[in-house]
């Protein structure tokens, strides 16, 4: 049996709709950021096998970028939670709401 | 065959070990699974040589952000349960479900018209990680720069936000000390 | 030439700014004597320019000071011709400012405003100038506006006074609505002839369809109405009568008001060409003459009673222009505008004398104090009525005679009937004032004589007044090249005599009935109980035919009421309101929708999914869409071109 | 510098605003002055040095900003833009010479001259993007003025006036892309220079839709009925120095871009669109004429006077001859002066007695005869009296409209009616009568700061009325050039018969002066 692009399109959807069921069902801020990673890596998934189905280097590109801007957002959403955690003691979702419109 | 069995073994995996993330009350939990997931998606990088890919998500994913997210835990209360939403659960999962059907069918209509050329080809005789590296520092030398400036800034961001106070040991204190730290904290 | 030519022109605009340096300082004489002495020497300009062209025949002055407006094909100089028509109205109007002038020195003795006063009436000579002097249309209506606005300031002149600014308001406006039609006529000349001068537009004429013409004519005549305040733009000239009496015997008895006449005298060349625009001319001159006459028998104010006899007068003039005797509307233009200054500046005595009072029920017998202006009234009048050997004779004659001889008899008829009714109203004023009872006693007035300088001023009109008649040969001789030169003779002497024996009869007869009629002992002052003044007809006739009420209940009322509905209603309650309901639509949606932004991090995130829910089934859509109809740009392109 | 004097006169009150936080409190009047004094030094400048004879585009900058998209900096002034140029800058100067005694005043002086600097660029720009950034700009300063000095509404009436004319410009700018979008669809290359824009033709259904998209930015800046209320209000609220830029310079941007866009862009379409644009300008004249007649308010009713005027303007415009257009650009100019110093004369009567309602007045001519005659002198320059500013204008437009139409114009030409009306009776209220209110008694007659204002429009006022050659020569040879290109670029039937053919035209009258000469 031959695997496809559409195997690993398929597969790539999956995941996404896994991370992003855990961004929606997620209260907890560092639960949301893993949510968050899965999305990112599904994406990348289908980036790279399209690129290599279309034998075009382009999609592993942005995949290798993708991966870059993961790194960074990790990085300053862990600052930015920590901050948060040591003024209010938690990392709650719902507590956050200092932006109501 | 080797290919199909790899590609459907991983993906079993690799779903599982995501649906932990998601799913899993307890955090600890969730970050090895999450962990676990990486890796088994390198796994796929591999299998679709793009090698150099692969090994890149191996280092940066199970490598550095595992690790960031393994400090940041040790911040909070991992011993305790995760609470969540009281949500609907079919909101969830209808928007969820929709989202990857309508992926789908976005990826799926210009294969099925088969309208795409490749901007630059793999070029057979070469390895993946030279063909990348050539197109890295050509075609996408200023991207490449701009992100490596992108991680730098980022770097010296998280450690500027997390490292406030960062003089305070918690272990080294009486409780005391850390009672009034506490309320410290509540104060400010 | 050309100097005497801007002498003439400039000294009264000199003589307006020299006074305007002084208007907001107390009354000063020799602002006054200078802007006489100004205006004399314009009149001495006009006097010489006269004698030159006399003398040499058919020359004429013209010259081109600058451009004024020049785009396009349009060409507009300040151009400015002094030939024998214009000539003679400049004459006309240098003579009776200058005396006006003098005469406004003693008149407005006492008056805080004095300065002002003199600003405005020499402003007023300079734009009758450029009136009249103007080669073109466009100068024209310079002048033509210019006159509006000086009449605007002079009859507003006691601006404290309600009815006074009101009446300038008035006449500025009926004034507008006359211009537009002028304005119309000259873009019609514009358009049809390429060019606004006198002459190159006459020489177009010839080859315009009637048609065209006709329309011309009709609108240029619309302006000439305002001004001359034919019927219906009438109202105005009677409520003039709130301005200062030297005003009204300058601008609303000897000049401005013949602007209209001068209109279609300047463009006979074109009314020449339309017989049936003249006709109408002559037919509404004709009825304007009689219906304004009609208005003066009845009238209880002295200047309302000259008012309505000088626009009765301009029917005449009308009249005459209309049925191509160009050359006696002119003559009878100069001879009105002496005696009937003359009326205006021996009235102006009377009112000086009574204390403001116009009433001349309320006078009587003032010719025992007021002998020379009793004179000089009485002369006046009988020069109006067209007595032998006086002015009005010789002119007034000349107009019946050619409309008999036109064989436009009803035009004549009207005119003769209407003589009848001008003597009447005209002694009627003169008994009422100067002979009977003196009335004025009741009032605890004490009359006295005007200034000496004042009626000396006035007595080169008493004389014009009496011996213009025998001017006529002359004028007629000197003018004939430039207007249409048909001497009217009736055919058989016979009937010539009878008509001229019989209006001297009639006129007679209606003098000796006003006199017996209101220049007895038993006259009174009404109290509105005599069952004359309680008859339909004499209601009517003093009401002005309930015109003015007319124009206030069915033109100014519903302009004002409608204005507030626009207002109020329209522009407030609808298009404002509805760009504001948009506004408030959009707001009330950001109101309701407020709560999305709930600031809770979770709502937040799931409001984002369904965005991108809807987005990625947008996508979808669309690629589908493209897909099955060719492809994405026939759309847009479609987009752009529906 | 000649080079670059147009760069200089759109950035050097922006720089000169931007020291002027340096400035010392007390001392930021003089610097405003003598910044707006060389500003407006500067304008005559290039007044005197612009060549009347040439019809093109003179002083023109060009430097790419976005070389991709065809987005370049381009500057440039011909006869049509050159005195408004002139005008805002002496606006500016006057504005800020007779500025009253004002709380913040350091702010409002370098609002001003921001101010300047949107106006001033909106006029040289030959950039559909850099006339577009400038025309928002604008919006800025004057939200402004209005929010921070105006009266008890000012927050309603400046967010009125900046989201209606902001949403009118939006469709503006929609247009301008598709503009150069079809641009470049026809050559390949992208451009949003006006003058490359002048050189495509487009098919006439496609004129139609972009003519209306940009009608409906312009036609709210100008205002044009039924878009108009924002005016009332912003007039209303406005502190003097607001509303005299307002009339005299920001709403002729609408007029002017109807001049500098839509009829060289779409000749065929405002062919097609005349009449009834001239029948919304006619219920424009007639409507807001007889509405300022039902105010009570003396601001109120100049600011309704200013919108019946603008309604003769785009009339003019829409003659689509050279008569008509002139006339509607020479009195943009003299509007400007007139409705300017009709808001500066109400704003002093205004600083006496902190009301505007005419019933409160009544007799001014008794105590304030000098402002009485300046007053009396505007009035008849706003009621198009011959001999001052307006009358030329006005009567170039009807004149030029009358070969159009006939009983539109004579309907428009109602306009010298109704403007008599409203302007004589609030003179009336004012001016005439006796003095009945107390406070009225001793009011002081006006000062040589307001004279100083005053003097100058009324003595170019009366000027221009007598002798507008300096100005009405180099239009005509710039209008000439617009009207050639909108015949030459007409392609519809009722076009080419609308827009006169002007080569024919001058050969027949270089004709008729030959055999005129030969004659004599």
């Amino acid at each position: 049996m031959e695997i496809g692009l559409n195997h690993y399109l398929v597969l790539s959807t999956i995941l996404f709709a896994i991370g992003l069921a855990g961004v929606i069902k997620r209260k907890n801020l560092l639960l949301l950021f893993f949510a968050t990673e899965i999305l990112l890596n599904s994406v990348n998934i289908a980036f790279a096998a399209i690129s290599h189905y279309y034998g075009d280097l382009t999609g592993q590109m942005f995949a290798f970028f993708i991966i870059a801007i993961a790194a960074s957002e990790v990085a300053v959403g862990l600052g930015l939670l920590i901050v948060w955690y040591k003024r209010h003691g938690n990392i709650d979702l719902e507590t956050m709401k200092s932006m109501r419109g | 065959m080797f290919e199909a069995v790899a590609f459907y073994l991983f993906a079993f995996l690799t779903i599982a070990m995501f649906f932990i993330t998601v799913t899993t009350s307890q955090a600890l939990y969730a970050l090895t699974a999450l962990a676990a997931g990486m890796i088994f998606i390198s796994a796929f990088f591999f299998i679709l040589g793009a090698d150099f890919l692969g090994v890149i998500q191996i280092i940066v994913y199970t490598g550095a952000v595992m690790a960031l997210y393994a400090f940041g835990m040790m911040f909070f209360d991992t011993t305790r349960k995760v609470k969540e939403k009281r949500g609907n659960r079919y909101i969830i999962v209808g928007l969820s479900t929709l989202t990857a059907v309508l992926i789908v069918v976005i990826f799926a209509a210009p294969m099925v018209s088969k309208n795409i050329v490749a901007l630059y080809p793999v070029i057979e005789d070469a390895g993946n990680i030279q063909l990348v590296g050539v197109i890295l520092f050509t075609k996408y030398l200023i991207p490449f720069e701009v992100a490596a400036i992108m991680l730098l800034v980022a770097m010296v961001a998280g450690i500027v936000l997390a490292g406030k106070k960062m003089d305070i040991s918690l272990t080294l204190m009486s409780s005391e000390e850390i009672k009034k730290e506490e309320n410290k904290k509540v104060l400010s | 030439m050309e100097t005497l030519l801007y002498i003439a022109l400039f000294a009264p605009l000199v003589s307006s700014m020299f006074s305007a340096l002084f208007t907001t300082t107390p009354k000063k004489t020799f602002v006054g004597v200078i802007a006489s002495l100004l205006i004399f020497t314009s009149f001495v300009s006009t006097s010489l320019l006269l004698a030159s062209i006399v003398i040499n025949g058919n020359e004429s002055v013209h010259v081109e000071m600058m451009t004024w407006m020049a785009t396009g094909n349009l060409y507009i100089p300040f151009g400015f011709i002094v030939d024998k028509v214009s000539v003679t109205m400049m004459m006309v109007v240098t003579l009776v400012s200058t005396i006006v002038h003098i005469y406004s020195i003693g008149y407005m003795d006492h008056d805080k405003s004095f300065n002002r006063f003199f600003a405005w009436l020499s402003a007023f000579v300079f734009s009758m100038m450029v009136l009249v002097m103007s080669d073109n249309y466009a100068g024209l209506f310079i002048g033509w506006e210019g006159v509006g606005l000086c009449s605007w300031g002079l009859i507003g002149f006691w601006f404290h006074k309600e009815s006074a600014t009101w009446a300038a308001n008035e006449a500025f406006i009926m004034n507008r609505i006359a211009d537009l039609g002028m304005l119309i006529g000259i873009f019609l000349v514009y358009w049809n002839t390429g060019t606004l001068q006198y002459e190159g537009a006459f020489e177009v004429f010839k080859t315009l369809d009637p048609a065209t013409l006709t329309w011309i004519g009709i609108f240029l005549f619309i302006g000439a109405m305002g001004k001359s305040a034919q019927f219906p733009l009438h109202t105005w000239l009677a409520d003039a009568m709130e301005g200062p009496t030297p005003v009204s015997a300058l601008i609303h008895a000897a000049t401005m008001v013949t602007a209209g006449v001068y209109l279609v005298i300047r463009s006979n060349e074109l009314y020449s060409l339309i017989p049936n625009v003249g006709l109408f001319i002559a037919s509404l001159g004709a009825f304007v003459a009689l219906f304004a006459a009609s208005m003066a028998l009845v009238n209880r104010d002295m200047k309302r009673i000259i008012a309505y006899s000088t626009l009765s007068q301009l029917g005449y003039m009308f009249a005459a222009a209309g049925l191509g005797a160009y050359w006696v509307a002119l003559f009878h233009l100069v001879a009105h505008a002496f005696f009937k200054a003359l009326l205006f500046l021996g009235a102006g005595n009377v009112m000086h004398a009574m204390h403001d009072e116009l009433d001349p029920f309320k006078m009587g017998g003032l010719k025992k104090v007021m002998k020379w202006t009793w004179i000089m009234m009485t002369i006046a009048s009988l020069a109006l009525a067209g007595i032998f050997p006086f002015a009005g004779f010789f002119s007034k004659d000349t107009i019946l005679e050619a409309a008999f001889a036109e064989h436009h008899f009803v035009i004549y008829g009207v005119l003769l009937f209407t003589a009848g009714l001008t003597a009447f109203y005209s002694f009627r004023l003169v008994a009422l004032i100067f002979h009977g009872e003196e009335r004025y006693k009741i009032f605890g007035i004490s009359p006295h004589e005007a200034y000496r300088f004042m009626l000396v001023a006035m007595s080169p009109l008493l004389i014009l007044a009496m011996i213009a008649g025998v001017l006529q040969e002359p004028f007629f001789h000197m003018i004939e090249e430039i207007l249409s030169a048909h001497e009217y003779h009736i055919h058989s002497h016979t009937t010539l005599w009878i008509m001229l024996v019989g209006t001297q009869v009639f006129v007679a007869l209606a003098i000796l009935y006003a006199y017996k009629k209101y220049a007895n002992a038993f006259i009174k002052v009404p109290d509105g109980t005599s069952a004359i003044e309680n008859s339909f007809v004499y209601k009517f006739l003093y009401n002005q035919y309930y015109i003015p009420y007319f124009y206030e209940e069915y033109l100014v009322k519903p302009y004002r009421e409608l204005s507030d509905i626009f207002w109020n209603k329209v522009d407030m309650k609808i298009l404002d309101a509805s760009v504001d309901g948009i506004a408030g639509i959009i707001y009330g949606t950001g109101e309701k929708t407020r709560a999305m932004q709930s600031g809770n991090l979770s709502v937040m995130l799931r409001w984002m999914v369904v965005g991108f829910v809807v987005l990625l089934s947008l996508a979808v859509v669309f690629g589908l869409t493209a897909r099955y109809s060719e492809n994405i740009t026939v759309i847009f392109s479609g987009l752009g071109a529906m | 510098m000649l080079d670059h004097i147009l760069s200089i006169l759109i950035f050097f009150p922006a720089i000169a605003a931007v020291f002027g936080f340096m400035i010392q409190k007390d001392s930021i009047r003089a610097y405003g002055i003598s910044v707006a004094t060389i500003e407006f030094g500067l304008s005559l400048w290039l007044w005197f040095t612009f060549d009347g004879n040439v019809s093109g585009m003179q002083f023109m900058e060009n430097l790419p900003l976005v070389p991709s998209f065809g987005v370049n900096y381009i500057l440039g002034v011909d006869g049509i833009s050159l005195f408004i140029i002139v005008l805002a800058a002496f606006f500016t100067m006057i504005g800020i010479a007779s500025l009253t005694e004002t709380p913040n005043e350091k702010n409002m002086i370098i609002t001003i001259l921001f101010l300047q600097m949107t106006m001033a660029g909106v006029f040289a720009a030959l950039d559909a993007i850099v006339f577009y950034v400038f025309w928002e700009l604008s919006l800025v300063p004057m939200l402004y003025i209005i929010g921070a000095w105006g009266g008890p509404l000012r927050i309603y009436a400046s967010i009125k006036f900046f989201l209606y004319t902001f949403a009118g410009s939006l469709v503006m700018l929609v247009g301008m892309l598709f503009m150069a979008y079809f641009f470049y669809q026809a050559t390949g290359t992208w451009s949003f220079a006006l003058l490359d824009w002048y050189r495509l033709i487009l098919p006439e259904t496609l004129q139609l839709w972009l003519f209306a998209a940009f009608f409906i930015g312009f036609a709210i800046k100008v205002p044009m009925f039924p878009f108009h209320t924002w005016l009332p209000y912003a007039h209303g609220q406005a502190p003097t120095i607001g509303s005299v830029i307002l009339a005299a310079i920001l709403l002729k941007m609408g007029t002017y871009a109807f001049i500098r866009f839509s009829l060289p862009l779409f000749p065929d379409a405002s062919a097609a669109f005349m009449v009834p644009i001239a029948v919304i300008t006619i219920i424009m004249i007639i409507y807001t004429a007889m509405i300022a007649y039902a105010q009570k308010d003396v601001k109120q009713v100049v600011a309704y006077s200013s919108i019946s005027h603008m309604g003769v303007i785009i009339l003019g415009t829409f003659a689509l001859n050279v008569e008509g257009i002139t006339g509607s650009i020479f009195l943009m100019i003299a509007h400007g002066v007139v409705s300017g110093a009709l808001f500066l004369l109400v704003g002093v009567i205004y600083d006496r007695r902190h009301t505007k309602l005419m019933s409160e007045f009544g007799g001014l001519a008794h105590i304030m005869p000098r402002y009485a005659t300046i007053f009396g002198i505007m009035l008849m320059a706003s009621v198009g009296m011959p001999l001052t500013i307006n009358f030329v204008g006005e009567f170039l437009s009807l004149l030029g409209f009358y070969q159009q139409s006939h009983i539109l114009t004579l309907l428009a030409g109602t306009a010298i009616i109704v403007g008599a009306i409203y302007m004589l009776s609030a003179y009336k209220k004012m001016f005439f009568g006796d003095v009945t209110k107390e406070e009225n008694k001793n009011l002081p007659d006006i000062n040589k700061r307001e004279l100083v204002a005053l003097i100058p429009l009324s003595v170019i006022a009366i000027w221009l009325g007598i002798y507008p050659k300096p100005i009405l020569e180099p239009i005509n040879n710039s209008v000439e050039a617009v009207v050639r290109l909108m015949h030459n670029k007409a392609q519809s039937e009722l076009a080419k018969e609308r827009i006169p053919n002007l080569v024919k035209e001058r050969a027949s009258v270089i004709k008729k002066t030959v055999i005129e000469e030969e004659v004599h």
